[in-house]
């Protein structure tokens, strides 16, 4: 079992989200969505906006991993490379888990990367906290991505994937989201939380790929 | 012979009827579903022996 | 005792006498816990009056909403494993019987809640969020089986959500408790089974029982369907092949 | 296993939805043989053709391969961002084979020209030929071709047949679904 083919399909993963040109801006759409229309629509009054931030980030980080990961499966099932990634006697999961890995590089982490400055267009006080947010946008995206990663498989055969990958990634995503937004609030219980972030995150790596991979040899049935 | 309620009785008797509704609605789809599977099994056989005989 | 899923036949010799059963004794039991709950018990003022008297319905839903997923999953797991037909059956007859119960246990909970918190859906109470999140897993798992083009497909697929969703659940139960108990005051009800008063747990015991074994039931006859649509299929199906 | 055999597969039956698409199909391709599947459009090559290559769960039987083997089917696998050049290094590193023959694959398969340009600008023969290039980055005993022939011209024709030839030759065994004329003398044919 060698490691060549899950580092090359990471790599093909990687340089197709890149290639989609859009594909690297689409976190931005996505981060400038939440920064500006959440404003406009819930009014501007500082208060109300430092409270609402981080959950509205989490939200807009939730949504976007929806969005791209439709593609990475479906999109593999159409072109025939499902079929060869599994046929290198790689395990399914282990590709699936790169391919869903390299999609968070791409998508999720630059917005956990952009993530102070929306805080601060938030409101936020800018001190190092925005630092530690990011760390943890990025942690639980990454468990966003892993399960959204399930939905996305298993409906990687569906014309319309989209909706389904929602309804079936929504419970999923509910401790990630608790625990994402209780570590930012500060308040009380807030001091556990992001322990419990790490641990929602380390659940999603090691259960999600087994679950994307059978779904996958399924797609390719 | 109905039992007096005090003054929640309308939220008492609205969630018994919603689940009348609900559980007998269930009960009605399922032996509709039961009793139409059954008359088609009962139809494709008959048209099987029509078949073999012809 | 895994031969018993392996063959519809025998299922259905088997259902055919067990349903009827099920049928009878639930609603018996339902009779008379709802003849209890509604005019024998008395009214408790300490948990709102009359109102929780809704629990005789809400308590039996919301552990039928847990349960027959936890049903769905196992049969899942089984048929994943051993693919024996019945097993796959059973996981598709539960869900919408599930998703049903599920329904009434939010509906009847958010009735109990407006003149209890004043509100109709009450976003603290870690029960009602678990509950809910159980309808979305339901939902999720209908919506995916329907999406497939196949029925071995749509058994796959659904087996294998069954099972991440359910390894999911209690993370789900723990991070709603832990989001709920900081936002909440102390609850006013707390309905936990054992230090209620005998004569309440009584009946609740008995509309519990009820409403699974009329579950059992319709499940029981819903897989009974599936097995006749199946072999009609199948018998069409070699009609055209026309051996 | 019979004895010698590259890949064997003992009846092996499918059904697709309630409908049985075929039934103890068995075959054994040993060391220089080409069989080819035969059938109606539908009538299940292709799904045979993934049973063989182990992608698809037959309903019964079983297929043993004791050598690798390589897929070309009618969706070649191409990205439509990738390039023939992308394309064959990627599969080169995935396998573990060196990339330096790269150049020598995209020399044979005539798409020096067309090397860099993706595969969504990419014509249905450029795109097929790139995919046949895979066959040449790695020895493998087995090749599965699902009609292999459709999108290429007469000289893609020669080209495979070529290829093909030298395959069995060497000693390697091909299993293709082909409708009309194959081009080449099969040890036996399939009718599904």
């Amino acid at each position: 079992m060698s490691a060549a083919p899950i580092i090359s399909a990471f790599r093909q993963a990687l340089t197709e989200a890149w290639a989609g040109g859009a594909g690297a801006l689409m976190p931005l759409g996505f981060f400038a969505g939440a920064a500006v229309l959440v404003p406009l629509g819930i009014g501007t009054d500082p208060n109300t906006l430092r409270a609402v931030g981080p959950g509205i980030l989490w939200v807009a980080l939730a949504l976007a991993s929806l969005v791209t990961l439709e593609r990475i499966f479906q999109a593999d099932v159409e072109d025939g490379a499902l079929d060869l990634w599994l046929q290198t006697g790689a395990p399914a999961s282990m590709i699936a888990a790169a391919k869903a890995f390299a999609h968070w590089l791409t998508a999720g982490l630059p917005l956990a990367i952009l993530s102070p400055v929306f805080a601060v267009m938030f409101q936020a006080k800018a001190d190092t906290s925005l630092l530690t947010h990011m760390g943890l946008y990025a942690l639980g995206g990454l468990a966003f991505f892993f399960w959204g990663g399930v939905g996305a498989a298993l409906s990687a055969t569906v014309r319309r994937g989209g909706l389904l990958i929602s309804l079936i990634a929504l419970p999923l995503y509910v401790p990630t989201a608790i625990f994402g937004a209780l570590a930012m609030s500060g308040g009380p219980g807030s001091t556990g939380a992001p322990l419990f972030l790490a641990a929602s995150t380390l659940f999603a790596l090691a259960v999600a790929p087994f679950a994307m991979g059978a779904a996958l040899r399924l797609a390719a049935d | 012979m109905i039992p007096e309620f005090d003054k929640n009785a309308a939220f008492i008797w609205a969630s018994y009827a919603l689940g009348a509704v609900m559980i007998g609605g269930a009960i009605l789809t399922v032996m509709i579903k039961a009793r139409l599977a059954q008359a088609e099994l009962a139809r494709t056989q008959a048209r099987t022996e029509e078949a073999r005989r012809k | 005792m895994f031969s018993w899923f392996a063959n519809p036949h025998r299922f259905l010799t088997l259902s055919s006498w067990l349903a009827p059963i099920c049928y009878a004794l639930g609603a018996l039991l339902i009779a008379w816990g709802l003849w209890q709950g509604l005019w024998i018990v008395p009214k408790d003022e300490y948990q709102g009056g009359d109102i929780m008297r809704v629990m005789f319905l809400h308590v039996p839903a919301a552990w039928l909403a847990m349960a027959s997923y936890m049903g769905m999953a196992v049969m899942s797991f089984i048929w994943f494993i051993w693919r024996h037909e019945v097993a796959d059956i059973a996981a598709k007859a539960i869900a919408p019987l599930g998703a049903t119960w599920t329904a009434l246990c939010l509906v009847t909970g958010s009735i109990w809640g407006k003149p209890t918190w004043g509100t109709w859906w009450q976003w603290d109470d870690a029960r009602m969020m678990s509950v809910l999140f159980m309808f979305f897993l339901f939902l999720g798992y209908m919506a995916l089986r329907g999406a497939m083009d196949t029925r071995q497909k749509a058994a796959r697929a659904g087996a294998i959500l069954a099972m991440v969703g359910a390894i999911n659940v209690p993370l789900i139960k723990f991070s709603v408790d832990l989001f709920t108990s900081l936002h909440q005051d102390a609850s006013v009800i707390t309905v936990d089974g054992p230090k209620m008063a005998a004569v309440y747990l009584w009946p609740l015991l008995a509309s519990g029982l009820g409403h699974s074994l009329l579950f059992a039931g319709l499940v029981m006859t819903l897989m009974q369907a599936e097995i006749w649509q199946r072999r009609a299929a199948q018998i069409r199906a070699r009609l055209i092949a026309g051996d | 296993m019979s004895i010698g055999a590259l890949l064997s597969a003992t009846d092996l039956g499918m059904i697709r939805g309630e409908r049985i698409l075929f039934r103890n199909v068995s075959l054994a391709a040993h060391a220089g043989d080409a069989i080819v599947l035969r059938g109606a459009n539908g009538a299940g090559k292709t799904t045979l053709l993934r049973i063989l290559a182990g992608l698809t769960r037959p309903e019964t039987g079983k297929v043993d391969r004791s050598a690798p083997h390589h897929w070309i089917a009618h969706r070649e696998g191409l990205k439509p961002h990738e390039t023939p050049f992308t394309h064959l290094g990627l599969w080169a590193r995935a396998w573990g084979t060196s990339a330096g023959q790269i150049d020598a694959v995209l020399d044979k398969m005539a798409l020096i020209r067309p090397s860099g340009v993706s595969a969504r600008h990419l014509s249905a023969g450029q795109r097929r030929r790139t995919a046949l290039g895979r066959l040449l980055l790695q020895e493998r005993p087995i090749w599965l071709l699902d009609e292999p022939l459709t999108a290429l011209d007469a000289d893609g024709r020669e080209l495979l047949l070529g290829m093909i030839s030298e395959h069995r030759m060497r000693g390697g065994a091909i299993i293709a679904a082909i409708h009309g004329d194959a081009g080449f003398d099969s040890t036996c044919e399939v009718m599904i």
